[in-house]
């Protein structure tokens, strides 16, 4: 096991302070925005660059150490860029669904109506 | 000659009988009273070998670890015993011949009768006392079997079952007795036991072992407190009356009592206990039967009084008691069985028992009516009958024993007074039905009985008249050779004599005869006008009163002991198990301190403290939401969860954290599947909790947080402890070279403990079976049967991308577009990741078990954003078939060791040399991954998807929307 | 040539695939190599009922470009939003719904369009029409709906129909 | 740690026994579950924890608990998230098939009062 | 290991922590189920970085196969749970 | 390796290949399903006796160890069959043929995989007597436990699940507990083969022994909750009542299984443990048996339906068991060995009947007792009277009645079979030991409690045989299968033939209660049994004696 240079190991250290500064990020806005739409923009921070950096981290970190390129921890950014969004669709059609059913304000009507006339977007009976 | 033949014939018989066709009863008859006569001219012949104290033995080894053999045993007592079982079983088979109709069930009767008569041998016949206690347990059989013969009438019923429980109990306690006896003595053999007298009365269990006894001899033979079921017994057929609880079987408990009179007679206890209740029930039945309208109850009473005076004569602690009682013994079965036959006759005859309606019987059966008469003078003790002879010998013995003054006075005034009683009951028996003017509203024309009906109670009453006459003649070396084992030994001078002059014993017959003719005509009278139609002086209860009511009372209360000492509920079963472990925990370990070891901490990372206390969160989370936020619940398991995986990772267990992540994953879709059939609950507004309901929430409380303080104490002694002398470098050792595998976990998954990962595979597919089979049969609850409510609201499906994914398009539609893409992307992805874990699980952490849990996420994926139906027109998942391949393939490669001659499951690794890629190694702990794979697979699929077939089995149609788009 | 289909379905998928495979494996040697084509070429078969992708795929440069303009973008709307977070007390973005009326109407393509805007932190995909013509975006920073249409189409669906139809 | 890890048994054993103590079938199998967590991470803990030595085979270091953590409480933890998990599935299955019979999910199967 | 990646792990691994708890405060106070259902799926994302991380910390590769799967499978349990609050049931 | 040690894997890979057999044909061909379980049953019992057979031709000490996977002890794990296996081998398989028979007249047909979780049952009980691991013993409790769990439930219906809802919970909770104490095992000795436990319980330093002992005794309440000690056992009688008839026949030996351990335990750990502290057990499982004995009898007369009754008396048969068995006397337990067999087979013989014998009334469900109302003062013999004329029992009644008899005399305890023989062999031993006892008063009581407990179950199952054979009311001759009839005249034959050879059978269960005193004859034959040289070659590590 080869030792790992400074420098590398500079960049890792940098790397990962900064998936770790961008996460404490997100889960602030996470946690203090009002609303939920206004709280699913925050985690992408965490889904995007905090797993990004980490795992550029580990690709540059384990392909130093092992003497040879190590790209597998980029897999990871890569399933998550695949499979994160069918949560967050979901989540935002929940909470569309939700709000429509309840009446809350500031709602947007329901997409068909948008392509058809005005009459389908009644409120609640 | 072997009497365990002798003993067996009739059970021999018995089972042929039960095989001859069941309406032919004089076949069936003729071929019991054959067996009968076997046995009887069999032992008639046998007598001059019991002469004098001549014993014939036969031992057959059954069980002699404890002592238990089949020992027979025969001396004059028992000789004596023999002879009138079987003489009296001849005249049985031939007395039930005419007595039985045409229409009973005769197989069964004699079958019956029979196998009683093998037992009542076999319990006289036994020469170990275990022995002795089987047929005597085999006679209550038979009697409640007997008993019960028309089983359709209620006092049948409760007659059997009354005499079976108290006979039979009783027979419990004889056990009891003669094992502590056989403590006692070091043997089951009578002999030894007849040696030992000395020995078991100087021993301290002696009051017990003699109270035990007691308890079985005084309930067969129907003694107080336990002489009730006699009476009730008179349900049976008359044969039965005359044979069993006349002659015979009631004469058990006597039997035992003369049996160990020599061992167990001579103390105190043993006079007041035998001879209290014999004398006792010698006055009450005499008494009872007085007053009894029922010809066979007056019987009844009347054999339960001679027993009574058997049972007195034995407890008297003289020899020549004994010797009379062993002669009136023989005298009450000849008269007593000829007058039930005498009396089944009557019955037959007019078709009633009823004495108050009987009445000038002697002209319609003459004959009958004089072998009556005479039997009954003999039970009223007249001169020149057997009956007398004994009763004289009781009469001198009550006058002649040298006891404590009470008892030398009262005891003459007892036995007079029991006389007197029984003159009037037998003037009842005998005047009452017989003479006066003929009753003309009877059920049936009375006429005589047949001739052969006749015969036996002649043949008893002939035996009557010449043991009264002639008794040193007739019986009096039969006399000697029976009583001389009751004795001990040594035979009392005794005199069988008719005529001993004029002394106290002679004026006691005859006051008691005059006595008895007095108040006869005086309770006539009495009765005329109304009066002493039921017994007076004695208490509105009865034993028989008291015994239901016991029954009754016993059942009850157990049932509230029952109630109290047992639960149906859950909760307080589950609070009593976690209490109880808590507990004994606690006891076990009590008096060892507990220390703390001294290994060196771990090093700290406030990380992972702040993951754990995010952990600790959820569980409480989890346990405060489970009531009315499942979906919250659920979701702060999850949390729980992942925090365990994690820990697992932290802690160098990756195998572990990747098994706790998928699992977690399943289970969480799992609970979701099953969220859809359990209805909201919802909190009451203003609701609060009950008192009871706030204590017991209190109490769960505690036990919740000692258990929590148990658990972490005893985690953290073992987290601070260095590690244990453990196995386990051994495995470190060997997977590698002994394995082929540098994954230790794995390769004790599929090698070292192979064995337990076949059992967990297993459990799994038994569970997934268990699943499917209880969900074919799923009803869901009425209020989810319906489409949820939020499929309802939305149920016009052109007006929202909502759709329900039914149709097996090409794609799912609307919301569901871009997630069925996403998850069909993953599947060939899925797959790849989950032959990865599996091929290096052997090596690294994977292996057969998470690989099959990827597989069935990746397809359970399928399921949920593209619909059953979609799924399974385009593949068909046969979970069933999975699991069975999957077991198959792990026990053929376990049998596959043992074929090559090694153990089961032992792992092969097959060395090939492949050009291009060299060496390869395959073992065939692969194969065995191979099989955790397919069952895992199959298992996690049939649960699922059984779970998810019921939304699209239980299809209701929607109401009308109420509104478009998510409304 | 079909016998080869026949044995290779989708080649791109079994390419994919053998790469995946090494990448898992972390090595290229010769028996990894055997093993991955072994896989590469199995599950294609497996699963080529499920295969989602029916239109053939084209012009790779297109997609290399598309993929590193997402990845730029990604940086750079990570950096907006997370300054968006830090100064919330102080000032608030034009947070608001937009609707897209889309052209792109391949399942696949529209997946990968879910994808981007949901990596690109600052737009949530909300709701897509049940014809596939609109979608609903729930935007972090947009003052100008209109332009963030606009900039949104150009940026992101086009190149997509360009691959997908 | 040990402390802590040993509080985080306690509690996730304490919130178990709470739940399986409750009337409504989903508590007790929510607790189940978490008291299968407790046991898993207790039998997980009597085997000397180490943190970096995961159980596999690396050539050079010698074969003993102070290189390697122990691995035979990983293989029964293994084993035990296995059964536990078939056991939750079936009563939850269970469960729901006495909702379904009994209209109520009363662990005794008593109606609510109205 | 230098001491300054050790402290920088150290960093980063409390923060995760610390979002960790911010993402449960969110997870406990709700207010509605979908906000919970996003707090769990982020759990999610922060123990597959911790377990990354871990694996740096270590120099030890045994560590990412977990983050692979929590990145492939750790969206399961939120997706369903969202299809379960949108439809009521999660395989139709 | 051995044609005994081959042997042994059999009881566990002839279920399991059966039931993967099973799996793979279809549903609908059940007669072909009845079949495979039968043969694979019987062959089950084949490979039984011929276990026992050799054990017992072997000597007293005979011991055949199977090292799965062929690594020695204690590092794999390794079956042993002893004495005591081999004899509740060899229950299991004649209950289970009987219990497959009378699956094979119908019963199999309420519900899916009937069979195939049969013999995984079957499996999972014989591995739980096989296994010389307790790991591996808790795996094989939960292989019976989750088929169990499927045949309790088999045929649903709200009365099968509620029971079954309280049994699975109770169950989970007491395999939590195995867990908790298996682990706390681990944790102070670091080893599980029971061998390896009994030979370093002694050399325990002073300082873990709380542990062990709390450890211990967590891991007895899991067996006495399988054993259904009061006051454990709660969720018995609803969940064995509920089950189908064969299943119900099968689960009496389930509480075999708990005993069975808990006996185990104590062959291995108590010899060592009893020097550290004689209040460790003994007196308490004797006072558990004895309570659990009295709640059996007190159970058993309350009971009016046939079913309970049974039930009940399984509990009975607990009870009777530890009790005989904590009084330490080795003739007590040779007698209680004796009694195990002859009750389990009785118990599931009546398990077996219910259902035939509840077909021969109209009513599908019981009456209240007769005796419930007290009768009249003497009324009179003339009136109300029904003609004095006998009814002929149909041979099926007749047949059925005298399976009845039988089995109620089995059960009682009441002469002449082999219940008779067992109680009056436990009876002479406790009476025999007492003397010399320091506490003759468990003594007398256990001696009361065994005699009462046969006085209430006569009383209850007259009550019952009169309700069933003697009602009055309309009565069916029943259509007896030629199959069900054969499932309890096997278990009657397997008492018959109990009766007639008591005596070997009392001889061999003495050399199994003489041998169970000491754990070291075990000990020698596990760890002398070496693995087969082949394929591998283990390495053995120095481990420093303790
Ligand atoms: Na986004
Ligand atoms: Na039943």
């Amino acid at each position: 096991m080869s030792a790992v240079p400074f420098w590398v190991e500079l960049v890792v250290a940098l790397l990962l302070v900064c998936s770790g500064v961008f996460v404490v990020i997100a889960a602030t806005g996470f946690l203090r925005f009002p609303g939920f739409f206004l709280r699913m923009h925050p985690p992408a921070l965490t889904y995007t660059l905090g797993s990004w950096c980490v795992a550029l981290a580990g690709a540059a970190y384990f392909s130093t150490l092992e003497g040879r390129l190590a790209l597998h921890p980029l897999l990871i950014p890569l399933f998550l860029a695949i499979t994160v969004p069918v949560t967050t669709l979901l989540l935002a059609r929940v909470a569309l669904f939700r709000r429509r059913r309840a009446g809350t304000p500031d709602t947007p009507p329901s997409l068909v109506a948008t392509q058809s006339s005005a009459d389908d977007t009644q409120g609640p009976p | 000659m072997s009497l365990a033949l002798l003993v067996a014939l009739p059970f021999v018989g018995s089972l042929l009988a039960a095989l001859l066709p069941t309406r032919s009863r004089t076949l069936i008859a003729t071929f019991a009273g054959a067996i009968a006569a076997i046995v009887s001219v069999v032992l008639l012949t046998a007598f001059p070998m019991v002469r004098g104290g001549g014993v014939i033995r036969q031992t057959i080894h059954w069980l002699p670890s404890i002592g238990l053999d089949l020992a027979f045993r025969l001396d004059g007592f028992v000789w004596m015993f023999a002879v009138m079982i079987a003489v009296i079983g001849v005249l049985v088979c031939l007395y039930a011949r005419y007595y039985m109709s045409r229409e009973d069930p005769a197989a069964r009767f004699y079958a019956m009768l029979l196998a009683f008569m093998g037992a009542m041998l076999g319990v006289v016949m036994s020469g170990n006392l275990l022995q002795l206690v089987v047929f005597w347990e085999l006679t209550s059989f038979a009697s409640f079997l007997l008993i019960g013969y028309w089983y359709h009438r209620t006092d049948a019923q409760r007659g059997a079952r009354m005499a079976l429980i108290v006979t039979g109990g009783g027979g419990l306690c004889l056990l009891a007795g003669v094992v502590l006896l056989a403590h006692i003595t070091g043997s089951f053999q009578l002999d030894v036991v007849l040696q030992s007298g000395d020995r078991i009365k100087a021993h301290a269990w002696y009051p017990a072992t003699l109270a035990l006894i007691a308890i079985g001899a005084l309930t067969k033979s129907a003694q107080f407190p336990f002489h009730f079921w006699l009476p009730r017994a008179m349900a049976a057929p008359t044969p039965v009356s005359a044979y069993l609880h006349s002659a015979t079987m009631v004469k058990a408990g006597v039997f035992v009592l003369a049996r160990f009179w020599p061992v167990l007679s001579g103390t105190d206890e043993w006079f007041w206990l035998i001879g209290g209740a014999g004398g006792f029930t010698l006055l009450l039945g005499a008494y009872l039967a007085m007053f009894q309208n029922d010809l066979k109850r007056l019987l009844a009473y009347s054999t339960i009084s001679h027993l009574g005076l058997i049972t007195l004569l034995l407890g008297l602690n003289s020899p020549l008691a004994a010797v009379a009682a062993v002669f009136h013994i023989m005298n009450h079965a000849t008269f007593k069985a000829s007058l039930f036959m005498a009396a089944g006759i009557v019955d037959h005859e007019t078709g009633t028992r009823d004495i108050r309606r009987l009445n000038g019987l002697i002209r319609a059966m003459p004959r009958t009516g004089a072998l009556a008469l005479v039997a009954t003078a003999a039970m009223a003790g007249v001169p020149l009958l057997n009956g007398f002879l004994s009763k004289e010998m009781f009469f001198s013995e009550t006058v002649f024993l040298s006891a404590s003054p009470i008892i030398e006075g009262t005891l003459p005034v007892l036995a007079t007074v029991a006389s007197l009683f029984a003159v009037v009951y037998s003037l009842r028996f005998g005047y009452d039905i017989f003479f006066g003017p003929p009753s003309t509203d009877l059920p049936r024309t009375p006429e005589e009985a047949p001739r052969w009906m006749r015969m036996p109670i002649l043949f008893l009453v002939a035996a009557c008249v010449i043991v009264g006459v002639a008794p040193t003649f007739a019986i009096g070396r039969v006399l000697d050779a029976a009583a001389l084992p009751v004795v001990g030994g040594t035979l009392p001078t005794y005199s069988l004599a008719l005529w001993h002059g004029f002394n106290l014993p002679l004026m006691m017959s005859l006051v008691a005869i005059a006595g008895g003719v007095v108040g006869y005509i005086a309770l006539r009278a009495a009765q005329a006008r109304g009066r002493l139609e039921l017994p007076p002086l004695i208490p509105r209860w009865n034993g028989r009163d008291v015994f239901e009511a016991t029954l009754l009372g016993l059942t009850r209360g157990a049932r509230h002991v029952l109630w109290a000492c047992s639960t149906r509920q859950l909760q307080p079963q589950l609070f009593v198990v976690i209490a109880t472990t808590v507990v004994l925990a606690m006891l076990a370990a009590r008096g060892f301190p507990l220390t703390w070891g001294d290994r060196p901490r771990l090093e700290a990372s406030n990380a992972f403290v702040v993951l754990w206390i995010v952990g600790i969160v959820c569980a409480v989370g989890a346990a405060a939401t489970a009531k009315y936020h499942r979906l919250v619940a659920i979701t702060l398991m999850g949390g729980a969860g992942l925090v365990t995986c994690l820990t697992f990772a932290w802690f160098s267990a990756p195998d572990l954290a990747l098994t706790q992540i998928v699992v977690e994953v399943v289970t969480t879709t799992l609970f979701l599947l099953g969220l859809r059939w359990l209805p909201m609950p919802t909190r009451k507004a203003g609701e609060v909790a009950p008192l009871r309901d706030r204590v017991r929430r209190a109490r769960d409380l505690l036990l919740a947080v000692i258990v929590g303080i148990g658990l972490a104490t005893l985690s953290f002694a073992f987290l601070t402890r260095p590690a244990p002398q453990s196995i386990s470098p051994f495995f470190l050792g060997n997977a590698l070279p002994g394995g082929g595998g540098a994954n230790v976990v794995n390769v004790m998954l599929v090698d070292f403990r192979a064995f337990d990962t076949l059992g967990e595979i297993t459990v799994l597919a038994a569970v997934a079976l268990t699943v499917y089979a209880l969900l074919r049969r799923f009803r869901p609850p009425a209020e989810s049967i319906s489409q949820p409510d939020q499929q309802r609201v939305v149920s016009d499906e052109r007006a929202t991308d909502l759709l329900k994914p039914r149709r097996a398009d090409a794609f799912a539609r609307g919301y569901l577009l871009v997630p069925s893409v996403i998850a069909r992307l993953m599947l060939p992805v899925s797959l790849v990741v989950a032959a990865h874990f599996f091929l290096r699980g052997h090596n690294e952490p994977g292996g057969g078990f998470v690989a099959g849990l990827v597989v069935a996420i990746a397809l359970l994926m399928q399921y949920i954003v593209s619909g059953t139906r979609w799924v399974e027109t385009r593949t068909r998942v046969r979970p069933a078939r999975w699991i069975a391949i999957g077991l198959l393939i792990g026990a053929v490669t376990g049998l596959g060791a043992i074929v090559l001659g090694y153990p089961f499951l032992t792992t092969h690794t097959a060395h090939a040399t492949l050009p291009l890629l060299g060496e390869v190694h395959f073992p065939s702990a692969a194969f065995f991954d191979l099989a955790v794979l397919g069952v895992v697979v199959g298992s996690t699929l049939l649960i699922l998807t059984a779970l998810a077939h019921q939304s699209i089995r239980k299809q209701a149609p929607a109401p009308p929307p109420p509104a478009m788009g998510d409304r | 040539m079909t016998f080869l289909r026949r044995i290779v379905p989708l080649p791109g998928l079994s390419l994919a695939l053998l790469a995946l495979w090494l990448l898992l494996a972390r090595s290229a040697s010769a028996g990894q190599l055997a093993l991955g084509l072994l896989v590469a070429l199995a599950i294609p078969v497996l699963v080529a009922k499920f295969w989602p992708v029916t239109t053939r795929v084209r012009r790779p440069l297109t997609i290399l470009r598309y993929a590193l303009r997402v990845c730029g973008d990604v940086v750079h709307s990570n950096l907006v939003v997370a300054w968006g977070v830090v100064r919330w007390r102080w000032h608030r973005p034009a947070f608001k719904f937009v609707v897209i009326p889309l052209d792109l109407h391949d399942p696949v393509g529209l997946a990968v369009l879910s994808m981007v805007t949901t990596v690109v932190p600052g737009t949530v995909w909300s709701e897509l029409a049940v014809d596939r013509s609109a979608m609903l975006l729930h935007v972090w920073d947009a003052p100008d709906a209109d332009a963030f249409v606009a900039r949104y189409k150009a940026r992101y669906e086009a190149p997509l129909r360009e691959i997908f139809e | 740690m040990e402390v802590l890890l040993a509080l985080v048994i306690g509690v996730l054993g304490g919130a178990g026994v709470w739940l399986l103590l409750r009337q409504r079938t989903f508590q007790v199998v929510m607790g189940l579950v978490l008291l299968s967590y407790a046991v898993n991470l207790f039998i997980f803990s009597m085997g000397s924890l180490s943190i970096d030595h995961p159980p596999v085979v690396t050539p050079g270091q010698p074969a003993d608990l102070h290189h390697y953590s122990d691995p035979m409480p990983q293989a029964l933890v293994l084993t035990a998230i296995v059964i536990g998990f078939a056991t939750t599935a079936l009563f939850l299955v269970v469960l729901l098939a006495a909702r379904g019979l009994s209209g109520t999910d009363h662990v005794d199967g008593r109606q609510d009062p109205p | 290991m230098s001491t300054l990646l050790f402290y920088a792990i150290g960093f980063t691994l409390g923060c995760y922590a610390l979002a960790s708890l911010m993402v449960l405060v969110r997870l406990l106070r709700g207010p509605r189920a979908q906000d919970r259902v996003f707090a769990l799926d982020l759990l999610y994302m922060h123990a597959m970085l911790v377990v990354m991380v871990t694996g740096i910390l270590h120099q030890s590769d045994v560590y990412f196969e977990i983050a692979l799967l929590i990145a492939l499978f750790g969206f399961v349990s939120s997706a369903g749970m969202a299809k379960f609050i949108l439809r009521g049931e999660v395989i139709e | 390796m051995n044609a005994t040690a081959a042997l042994i894997v059999l009881p566990i890979v002839l279920p399991l290949l059966a039931a993967a057999v099973l799996l793979l044909i279809r549903e609908s061909r059940r007669r072909l399903g009845s079949l495979i379980n039968l043969v694979a049953t019987f062959a089950g019992l084949v490979a039984a006796m011929a276990i026992l057979w050799q054990v017992n031709r072997a000597g007293p000490d005979a011991i055949a160890v199977h090292l799965t996977s062929n690594w020695a002890a204690p590092f794999g794990i390794a079956l042993v069959a002893d004495r005591l296996s081999a004899l509740m081998l060899a229950v299991v398989g004649v209950v289970g043929l009987g219990a497959a028979l009378s699956a094979a007249a119908g019963w199999s047909r309420t519900g899916s995989y009937f069979h195939p979780l049969f013999q995984i049952q079957l499996m999972g009980i014989n591995g739980a007597f096989l296994t010389g691991d307790l790991f591996n013993l808790f795996v094989f409790f939960e292989v019976m436990l989750a088929a169990s769990y499927g045949l309790q439930l088999h045929g649903s219906g709200w009365p099968r699940v509620r029971a079954g809802m309280h049994y699975i919970a109770v169950n989970l909770l007491a395999s939590s507990l195995f867990l908790v104490g298996l682990a706390v095992l681990y944790g102070v000795m670091g080893t599980l083969s029971m061998a390896d436990v009994a030979a370093k319980v002694p050399f325990v330093p002073p300082g873990d022994r709380g542990l062990l002992h709390a450890g211990a005794a967590i891991l007895a309440m899991a067996f006495l909750i399988k054993a259904a000690v009061w006051p454990l056992n709660a969720w018995l009688v609803p969940a064995y009542t509920a089950a189908s008839t064969p299943v119900a026949a099968l689960f009496v030996l389930m509480t075999k299984v708990g005993v069975y351990a808990v006996v185990r335990l104590w062959m291995l750990l108590f010899p060592a443990l009893e020097g550290a502290g004689t209040q460790f057990g003994g007196p308490l499982l004797l006072g558990a048996g004895l309570a659990t004995l009295a709640f059996g009898a007190i159970g058993v007369l309350a009971s009016i339906r046939l079913d309970r009754i049974a039930a009940f008396s399984v509990i009975v048969t607990s009870g009777t068991l530890l009790a005989s068995f904590a009084t330490g006397s080795i003739a007590a337990a040779a007698a209680a060995l004796f009694y195990l067999v002859s009750s389990t087979f009785a118990v599931s013989a009546l398990f077996l009947m219910v259902e035939p014998v509840q077909r021969t009334r109209s009513e599908r469900h019981a009456q209240r007792p007769v005796y419930d109302a007290l009768p009249d003062e003497d009324d009179n013999l003339d009136d109300q009277q029904l003609p004095l004329v006998g009814r002929a029992f149909p041979v099926s009644i007749a047949a059925l009645g005298l399976a009845f008899m039988a089995c109620s005399l089995l059960v009682a305890g009441l002469p002449p079979l082999s219940g008779f023989l067992s109680k009056a062999a436990i009876l002479t031993a406790i009476v025999g030991d007492g003397a010399g006892d320091a506490r003759p008063a468990t003594t007398w009581i256990l001696m009361s409690l065994l005699l009462c407990s046969s006085l209430f179950t006569t009383i209850s199952l007259v009550r019952a045989g009169i309700r069933h054979f003697w009602s009055t009311g309309g009565r069916f001759a029943p259509q007896l299968k030629l199959v069900e009839s054969g499932a309890v005249l096997v278990l009657i034959g397997a008492c018959l033939v109990l009766t007639v050879f008591a005596d070997p059978v009392l001889r061999y269960t003495t050399a199994t209660a003489t041998y169970l005193q000491a754990p070291s004859p075990y000990v020698r034959a596990v760890f002398g049994t070496p693995p087969r040289p082949g394929p591998t070659t283990p390495v053995y590590p120095q481990i420093e004696p303790p």
